[in-house]
């Protein structure tokens, strides 16, 4: 059969209209509620201090001076000083980059090797699929400190352990995600015409599914980073997660443990470096799902456009 | 003249800023049927429901005015709503396989309304339930009032609904689109049921639908809704008669009606394209009691030539869009051949060569096409993949586009920034890309308002008679089907009753099935 | 003080069945960890210890000053060539069950430590055998002369003397029966263990109705329990918050220096450790002061031998201080010219961690670049062995004779002496002290040892922590005893 | 059913394998630790004869599975007591805290979860959602210092740690549980909320919500027996996985409040090395993971005729 090109037509005004193009762009929406917009704003911060936070510490993280030890905060030391005379805003300026850094590059680890998992278990189905899932079943079984605990014991104490260990715990929740998002969509019509028409499996993967699924793989990504850093300060208030001398929030918790009652300043300005951050984490991820949804996404715009 | 339930006045629904219906006057008298038509959007269900005050969109505002026998609704307070609903106000939903819950039985759910508004025992309203179902033709009805809604039929689950509404003889009926999801035969089974009721009970009611020839069938006045205004409210049959509004003509122009419309003639004598023959086609469905099985398609041949269509038409369920999946791939056949221009398609894996040469466009333009990928991407996908494009591939999405009557801006856009219509379009004109043997359109306009499928199905046609295209066309309706096909295949739980041509077919149907289901197609023009 | 909350101690009747006899009251006390087991001689953990202190008696056992004193020997001779030791029981010994304990339990005990190679059984490293004549006489036979013998058997109440039956009935590791003032009478796994007094003790009958330990690994939770008058007694008390104790006249708050020593050591096998200036010139480099207030907040004693002033032992010797010319010197003698160092420390251990993260820093301006492994306690020990370290500070507990203090850890190719020193003198030295008789000369031959020892810088010894245990007011007739014994058996609280 | 139990014995015999092979690739002497700073060489290896750890892996491993498989979890390496007996001695402290922790946990996810559902968008639903995201990311350990701190430390209303068995002292079983219990459950609500919440939103945009409301049922009726009901399929799911989670030992809570549960256990069976007591622990929170997953099911089918009749 040939096909002769064909003049192109007069078009004929369709007349059933679409909506006008009204469609707000995904990030306006997002910074379009203030408290997506301030979380945002505290992730940059933090990633910016991440970046340069040695640069701007006002001492040197390890000045160690014990005569000054255990001081409040004062002109001097704007949030006290350590059991060691170390000042503690340095500190955490500088520790942000570490806190940063497991989070990222674990749940980058989890991401990858999850999504990876989950996607094809999910379109290939049959055996690969019961295998991988038994797997994630095992995985999730097992107690998840336990998990940390061997994987870090394992490899001895160190950032990188430490990041391996969370990003190890964190796989199977993204194979897990990434399955039943392609479950379902592996389902849809688009992807049924796609195969009708002899698409390699690959792309159909990558150009069809992984867009498709997008939406709740960010969602638990921001989740994940949040649930990251509360990870590494949970291994770290244990002892095991990033050494001494190189400071991290949770190994800052983890010293301040025997100074609750008289160095307050020691526990409460780590603290709240990782709750500030988990929340943003936290919000941008709501704020997130809130625009992905399309259902909030139209009761958004709706709420806009008055 | 008897008196009005229903007096709605100037009635505007606006949901944020945005306007949708524009002043909406009607009235419905006891014992009376009022119809409202109009495309899918145009503000039937918001009008209706804004008038009962049923109506729970967030950010949404009603003015005018809306008696329901004497009391005003508009601005009602909930507890003023609450003692009418489902008391001197019914409702029956669209979706039967939604509108009940899932996890209360029907007994439940039936004798809810009589004991919150009659404060009956429940003695009281299990008999009210009992003579209610047997009222709406439940079988068996003692047995079925402890079963969940997903132990009955689509049909059932609407009588169920009906049951619900009527159950304590409310002033006002409402049904918003209550067969559209069923099938032709169960559609005049649901409106002969409502009609007969009325009769008994006096009971005035409000009808939605997009379908003029339901409207035809149960109401005395038509109201036509066109983008939140009411363009005219008039007797049917003056309306079917004498149209005075353009855009009544044109629904009325598009609606299908069997022998309307005729095929392009073809040419017997063109090749054969694509021969199957003893297709059958078995599920295993696993249940907890052990494994069952379900004949979708038993024993079903046909020959299909070039430049031909064939129809196959029957009933949900029949089988229609597996014999579709099982010559694309999607499902396995489990015997029979299907030689496409020599090749065997079936029981092997078959090479991307035979896959190009067989076409498919399916029912929902809204899940059949990728929504993160823009038009052009999804044009762009056959042609990249089997090489299809000699010169530019833009230059070739835009011939394509331009056969489907699209402009070539359209391109650009995501598919959420498309009409139905303009979706379906991009649909064809994707398989056209892969310049296939066979094209197959499962139920390829069903979800389409009927102006923009009358448009579409002139489209195909046009195609068909430029590119000497080949259809195999699956649908429902027997008129669009005959509108359509050279040849029909009348399928029932996946056997063959019928299969000639399209002509001979419809004058003289041999089958009883064939015959059932050219009665329940409801006539152009009620009598009387 | 706040609400009595304690929910134990009234309830069941007490094991002893007098009862009546005690009016002391029932004290509860927190201790930072659940013993794992409570046969004497085959736990190791302090935790157990503490409960076993009041369940089970030894031969002798020393006094508050470290004195051995009879126990359930009531006197003892040696023979003349020093190598035979003799020791009378006392009359009317009886275990809590009732049984008579007599000379034949000691044996029992004795051998099966021995022959067991259970963890004591380095205390008999010299002992050819035990026996018991009669039911009123044990007799030790030893190799050499063993001047330290009474601390060996009865410093530690891992040799606290079992009864038979109970270890051939397997009931031992939870239900010990032993001579002590108290008995074990209920054990709530990860909640707490109770004691009953015993009713056939020998000696004073304890006036405690009950003891009951519960275990409280967090020094702030533990305090704040000791406030609120949940607990009566407890040892979880980090240093830094004893200041602030001490200022609180609803808690006595007691700080006795120990017989524990904290040290640091370097790994002679490898370079640049071997080479003796270098260890001196990291013993200059150090600002003892400061790891002492990090670690202990004014509570250790800098010491720069292992043993503590308060013993007889104990020599002078304080020749290192802060001194970064020295140390540039001795390092430039040594033609070191900086590098990486690994140095382990445990989290089981913080002082561990806070010592290195400050050696660190004092070794910085040096050009030494020291790397901090923090391991949990079995990888430190693991890899103690294993040598994989360049550098660590630990303890070393529950010393009281001068040999325990030094023999193990730096006599040639001892089993403790992970850092390789070996000093042909200090060896010969050591060898004379294990088996000199004449406490003057004895004394003599420790000090010029330690005194090479710490010149030589094998060990650059810290300081001695203290014990710190603090109490309810009413909890009287209790003592912190420098060797860590809690002995509860003269307490009584008042209500 | 029967399947569910195949699956069941294939995961927690893939769960021994991890444990196994994780416990013996961590490093650490437990014969040196459980001998203690002071011991003979001797010692050493008549200990690490008596407890078996001179035989092959794999001959310990099929050793271990097959005593396991009768139900013998070995002896603990430490205390020679037999596993089994020490996980169930933890057992009731561990599901006292799962219990009432998920107690709290879902009494607050459903009064605020069903509450800002029902009033989406509105200032309450803003606040209740924050104050979620609060409570999700405050590290646990935390919040219980903070608990501490104030009813202990400041008001000394109730105990700061400790536990006593109900059926010893109910009254003072429940004024030990109370903090660390809430610490368990105000984590847990602050997630549980929000599962809560878009549970009952989705059902709230349900066809059958429309029909029950076109009846004129009462507000209570609509959210009740049509809404709530409907949302308890995702709200179970999300109360099995927290009291799965709880279960499995919420090792910091336990180690501030000082309980004696089963993460207490494990953390120093950890640190002991004490690998029969780590296996077996692994094993019995595996297996309460399944249990709990089953029960989930269970209630699947009690809540959703659709699952219970086909
Ligand atoms: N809850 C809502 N929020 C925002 N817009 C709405 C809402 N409900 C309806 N609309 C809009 O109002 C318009 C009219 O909707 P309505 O449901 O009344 O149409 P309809 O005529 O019943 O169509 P159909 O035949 O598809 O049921 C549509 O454009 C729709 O998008
Ligand atoms: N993947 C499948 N697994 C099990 N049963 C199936 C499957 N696909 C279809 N069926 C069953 O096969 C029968 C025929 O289904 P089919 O989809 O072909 O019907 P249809 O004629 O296209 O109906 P409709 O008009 O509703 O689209 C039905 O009973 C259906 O339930
Ligand atoms: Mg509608
Ligand atoms: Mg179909």
């Amino acid at each position: 059969m040939t096909f002769s090109p064909l003049e192109v037509g007069p078009v004929e005004p369709e007349d059933d209209v679409v909506e006008e193009d009204l469609r707000i762009p995904a990030w306006r929406l997002l910074i379009g509620n203030p408290i997506t917009l301030i979380s945002v704003l505290v992730l940059v911060a933090v990633v910016i201090i991440a970046v340069i936070g040695q640069w701007i510490a006002p001492y040197g993280i390890n000045e160690i001076d014990v005569p000054r030890a255990l001081q409040g905060p004062s002109g001097a030391h704007w949030l006290g000083t350590d059991d060691l005379g170390r000042d503690i805003f340095s500190r955490i300026l500088v520790a942000t980059r570490v806190s940063i850094q497991v989070a990222v590059v674990s749940v980058l680890f989890a991401f990858v090797i999850g999504v990876t998992l989950g996607i094809v278990s999910g379109y290939v189905g049959g055996w690969v699929d019961a295998v991988l899932m038994r797997i994630v079943d095992v995985m999730f079984a097992f107690p998840v400190i336990l998990l940390a605990l061997a994987i870090i014991a394992i490899l001895g104490p160190s950032v990188a352990s430490t990041t391996l260990a969370i990003g190890v715990v964190y796989t199977p929740i993204f194979a897990r995600v990434a399955r039943a998002s392609t479950l379902s969509a592996r389902t849809e019509t688009f992807v049924q015409v796609s195969q009708t028409m002899g698409t390699p499996t690959w792309r159909i993967l990558l150009k069809r599914i992984l867009p498709n699924i997008a939406a709740p793989l960010m969602v638990q990504t921001s989740l994940s980073l949040a649930f990251a850093i509360l990870s590494e300060a949970a291994l770290s208030f244990l002892g095991l997660g990033v050494q001494p001398p190189q400071p991290s929030w949770g190994r800052m918790l983890y010293d301040a443990q025997g100074f609750v009652g008289q160095a307050w300043w020691m526990s409460v300005f780590p603290g709240a470096a990782i709750f500030i951050t988990v929340l943003a984490f936290n919000l941008v991820g709501d704020g997130l799902r809130d625009v992905m949804d399309p259902k909030q996404r139209s009761i958004m715009e709706a709420r806009k456009r008055r | 003249m008897s008196e009005v339930v229903l007096d709605v006045r100037d009635l505007k629904v606006a949901i944020g800023r945005r306007e949708i219906v524009h002043g909406v006057s009607f009235a419905v008298q006891k014992g009376q049927t009022l119809g409202i038509v109009g495309e899918s959007g145009s503000g039937k269900s918001l009008t209706v429901l804004a008038a009962t005050g049923l109506l729970d969109a967030p950010a949404s505002r009603v003015t005018g005015s809306s008696k329901l026998s004497g009391q005003e609704l508009v601005g009602a307070s909930p507890a003023a709503l609450r003692a009418v609903h489902g008391n001197t106000v019914g409702f029956v939903f669209q979706d039967p396989a939604t509108s009940l819950n899932p996890l209360l039985t029907l007994e439940r759910q039936i004798t809810e309304p009589i004991e919150v508004h009659r404060h009956a025992s429940r003695r009281e309203a299990r008999a009210r339930a009992l003579e209610l179902l047997e009222a709406v033709g439940i079988p068996k009805p003692e047995a079925r009032l402890s079963a969940y809604p997903h132990q009955l039929s689509g049909g059932q689950r609407q009588r169920v609904m009906i049951a619900i509404a009527l159950a304590n003889d409310p002033e006002l009926l409402i049904a918003d689109e209550p067969t559209t999801a069923l099938d032709v035969t169960t559609q005049a089974q649901i409106i002969d049921l409502v009609k007969d009721l009325q009769q008994r009970t006096g009971t005035a009611v409000v009808w939605i639908s997009h379908d003029l020839g339901v409207i035809s069938r149960v109401a005395e006045d038509v109201l036509v809704l066109r983008h939140g205004d009411a363009i005219e409210h008039r007797p049917i049959l003056e309306l079917l008669d004498d149209p005075s509004d353009a855009y009544t003509q044109e629904l009325l122009q598009a609606r299908p009606v069997i022998g309307k419309h005729h095929p392009a003639p073809a040419d017997p004598e063109q090749p054969v394209v694509l021969e199957v023959s003893g297709l059958d086609v078995r599920f295993s469905v696993s249940t907890p009691s052990g494994k069952e099985e379900v004949h979708a398609v038993d024993d079903v041949s046909f020959t299909l030539r070039r430049g031909h269509t064939l129809g196959i038409v029957g009933e949900s369920g029949s089988g229609k869009s597996t014999i579709a999946n099982a010559l694309t791939g999607i499902v396995a056949a489990d015997a029979g051949s299907a030689v496409l221009e020599g090749d065997e398609l079936l029981g092997k894996r078959r090479s991307r060569q035979v896959r190009r040469k067989l076409a498919m466009v399916f029912q929902d333009p809204f899940s059949s096409l990728d929504p993160k990928a823009r038009v052009q991407d999804s044009i762009a996908e056959p042609l990249i993949v089997h090489g299809l494009h000699k010169g530019s591939r833009d230059e070739r999405i835009r011939e394509l586009l331009g056969l489907v009557e699209l402009p070539a801006q359209m391109a650009q856009r995501y598919p959420h920034e498309l009409s139905g219509g303009q979706r379906q379009r991009v649909s064809i004109a994707r398989a056209l890309a892969l310049e296939p043997s066979v094209m197959i359109l499962d139920e390829a306009t069903a979800s389409l308002d009927v102006s923009i499928q009358a448009k579409v199905l002139a489209l195909l046609t046009r195609l068909q008679v430029d590119l000497g295209l080949t259809y195999l066309f699956i649908a429902h309706d027997l008129a669009i089907v005959q509108q359509m096909s050279h040849d029909v295949l009348v399928l029932q739980n996946g056997k063959t009753q019928e299969y000639r041509s399209a002509a001979e077919l419809f004058d003289a149907p041999e089958s009883d099935y064939t015959r059932t289901l050219l009665d329940a197609v409801l006539p152009e023009r009620p009598v009387g | 003080g706040g609400v009595d909350l304690n929910g134990s101690g009234s309830g069941s009747a007490p094991a002893g069945g007098n009862a009546a006899a005690n009016g002391g009251g029932a004290l509860t006390a927190a201790i930072s960890a659940e013993p794992d087991q409570l046969d004497p001689n085959k736990t190791s953990s302090y935790a157990s210890f503490e409960v076993l202190e009041n369940v089970y008696d030894t031969l002798v056992a020393p006094d508050a000053k470290g004195q051995m004193q009879p126990d359930l020997a009531t006197s003892w001779k040696t023979s003349s060539d020093q190598l035979t030791w003799t020791f009378a029981m006392r009359d009317g010994v009886k275990f809590s069950d009732g049984t008579p304990l007599t000379a034949q339990n000691v044996a029992y005990t004795y051998n099966r430590i021995i022959k067991g190679k259970l963890s004591p059984s380095w205390r008999f490293a010299s002992v050819t055998s035990v026996s018991a004549p009669d039911d009123k006489t044990v007799e030790i036979k030893v190799k050499t002369p063993t001047p330290n013998l009474l601390t060996l058997i009865g410093g530690f109440k891992g040799v606290g003397i079992v009864e038979e039956k109970n270890v051939t009935g397997n009931k031992i590791g939870r239900d010990p029966i032993g001579s002590g003032p108290f008995v074990v009478s209920d054990w709530v796994s990860g909640d707490h263990i109770t004691l009953k007094p015993n009713a056939n003790y020998w000696g004073t009958k304890p006036k405690l109705a009950s003891v009951t330990y519960r275990f409280i690994s967090d020094g702030n939770t533990a305090i704040t329990a000791l406030k609120n008058g949940e607990i009566q007694w407890t040892d979880v008390i980090p240093p830094q918050q004893v200041k602030g104790l001490q200022g609180n006249s609803a808690v006595k708050t007691a700080v006795v220096p120990s017989n524990d020593y904290q040290y640091l050591t370097m790994n002679q096998k490898h370079a640049p450790f071997n080479n003796v200036a270098v260890r001196q010139a990291i013993a200059w480099a150090i600002d003892r002061q400061a790891i002492v207030q990090a670690t202990t907040y004014g509570t250790g004693t800098p010491n720069q031998l292992a043993i503590p002033k308060q013993s007889q032992w104990y020599t002078e010797y304080d020749k290192y201080s802060k001194d970064e010319n020295k140390a540039k010197a001795l390092f430039a003698q040594a033609g070191y010219k900086g590098g990486t160092i690994n140095f382990m420390a445990t989290s089981d251990y913080p002082e561990t961690v806070t010592t290195a993260q400050i050696i660190a820093s004092a070794l910085q301006p040096y050009g030494i670049n020291v790397k901090i492994k923090t391991v949990d306690f079995a990888t430190f020990l693991s890899d103690q062995g294993a040598g994989n370290w360049d550098m660590y500070m630990m303890s070393w507990i529950g010393n009281i004779d001068p040999a325990e203090y030094y023999f193990s850890q730096q006599r040639t190719d001892q089993s403790f002496n992970f850092q390789h020193y070996s000093n042909a003198e200090v060896d010969k030295l050591l060898d004379a002290g294990a088996i000199e008789t004449d406490q003057a000369k004895r004394k003599d031959d420790y000090a010029k040892a330690a005194t090479i020892v710490a010149d030589e810088a094998s060990y650059i010894y810290l300081y001695n922590p203290a014990v710190i245990q603090a109490w309810s007011p009413k909890l009287t007739g209790y003592e912190a005893r420098s060797d860590k014994a809690i002995r509860f058996g003269s307490a009584s609280i008042s209500q | 059913m029967r399947t569910r139990l195949i699956y069941s014995v294939i995961v927690l015999f893939g769960v021994s394998i991890l444990a196994f092979s994780i416990v013996h690739l961590v490093p650490g002497d437990p014969v040196r630790i459980a001998l203690g700073t002071r011991y003979t060489p001797e010692a050493y290896t008549a200990l690490r004869q008596a407890s078996g750890l001179d035989q092959p892996l794999l001959v310990q491993y099929f050793q271990y599975v097959g005593h396991a498989v009768t139900g013998d979890l070995g002896v603990s390496f430490r205390s020679g007591q037999p596993v089994t007996t020490a996980l169930l001695s933890r057992l009731p402290a561990t599901i006292s805290l799962a219990v009432v922790g998920i107690i709290i946990g879902l009494a607050i996810s459903l009064v605020a979860g069903v509450w800002a559902a029902m009033h989406e968008g509105g200032v309450g639903d803003g606040l209740i959602r924050l104050a979620s995201q609060f409570g999700v990311s405050v590290p646990d350990f935390w919040m219980g210092l903070l608990l501490i701190s104030l009813f202990s430390a400041k008001l000394g209303w109730l105990p700061s740690s400790g536990y006593t068995a109900i059926t010893d002292d109910p009254v003072d079983w429940l004024k030990h549980v109370i903090l660390p219990g809430a610490t368990v459950g105000l984590v847990a609500g602050a997630i549980m909320t929000r599962y809560v919440r878009s549970a009952v939103l989705d059902v709230r945009s349900m066809s059958y919500v429309r029909t029950a409301r076109s009846k004129g049922l009462p507000p209570r009726m609509v959210t009740f027996r049509h809404i709530v009901r409907n949302a308890l399929i995702p709200i179970v799911t999300i109360t099995g996985i927290q009291l799965a989670t709880i279960l499995g030992g919420v090792l910091v809570v336990e180690v501030v409040f000082a309980w004696p549960g089963l993460g207490n256990l494990v953390y120093t069976a950890v640190q002991n090395r004490d690998y029969p007591l780590i296996q077996g622990s692994i094993l019995l929170i595996a297996a309460m993971f399944l249990l709990v997953n089953f029960i989930v099911d269970v209630i699947y089918a009690l809540v959703d005729p659709r699952i219970r009749l086909s």
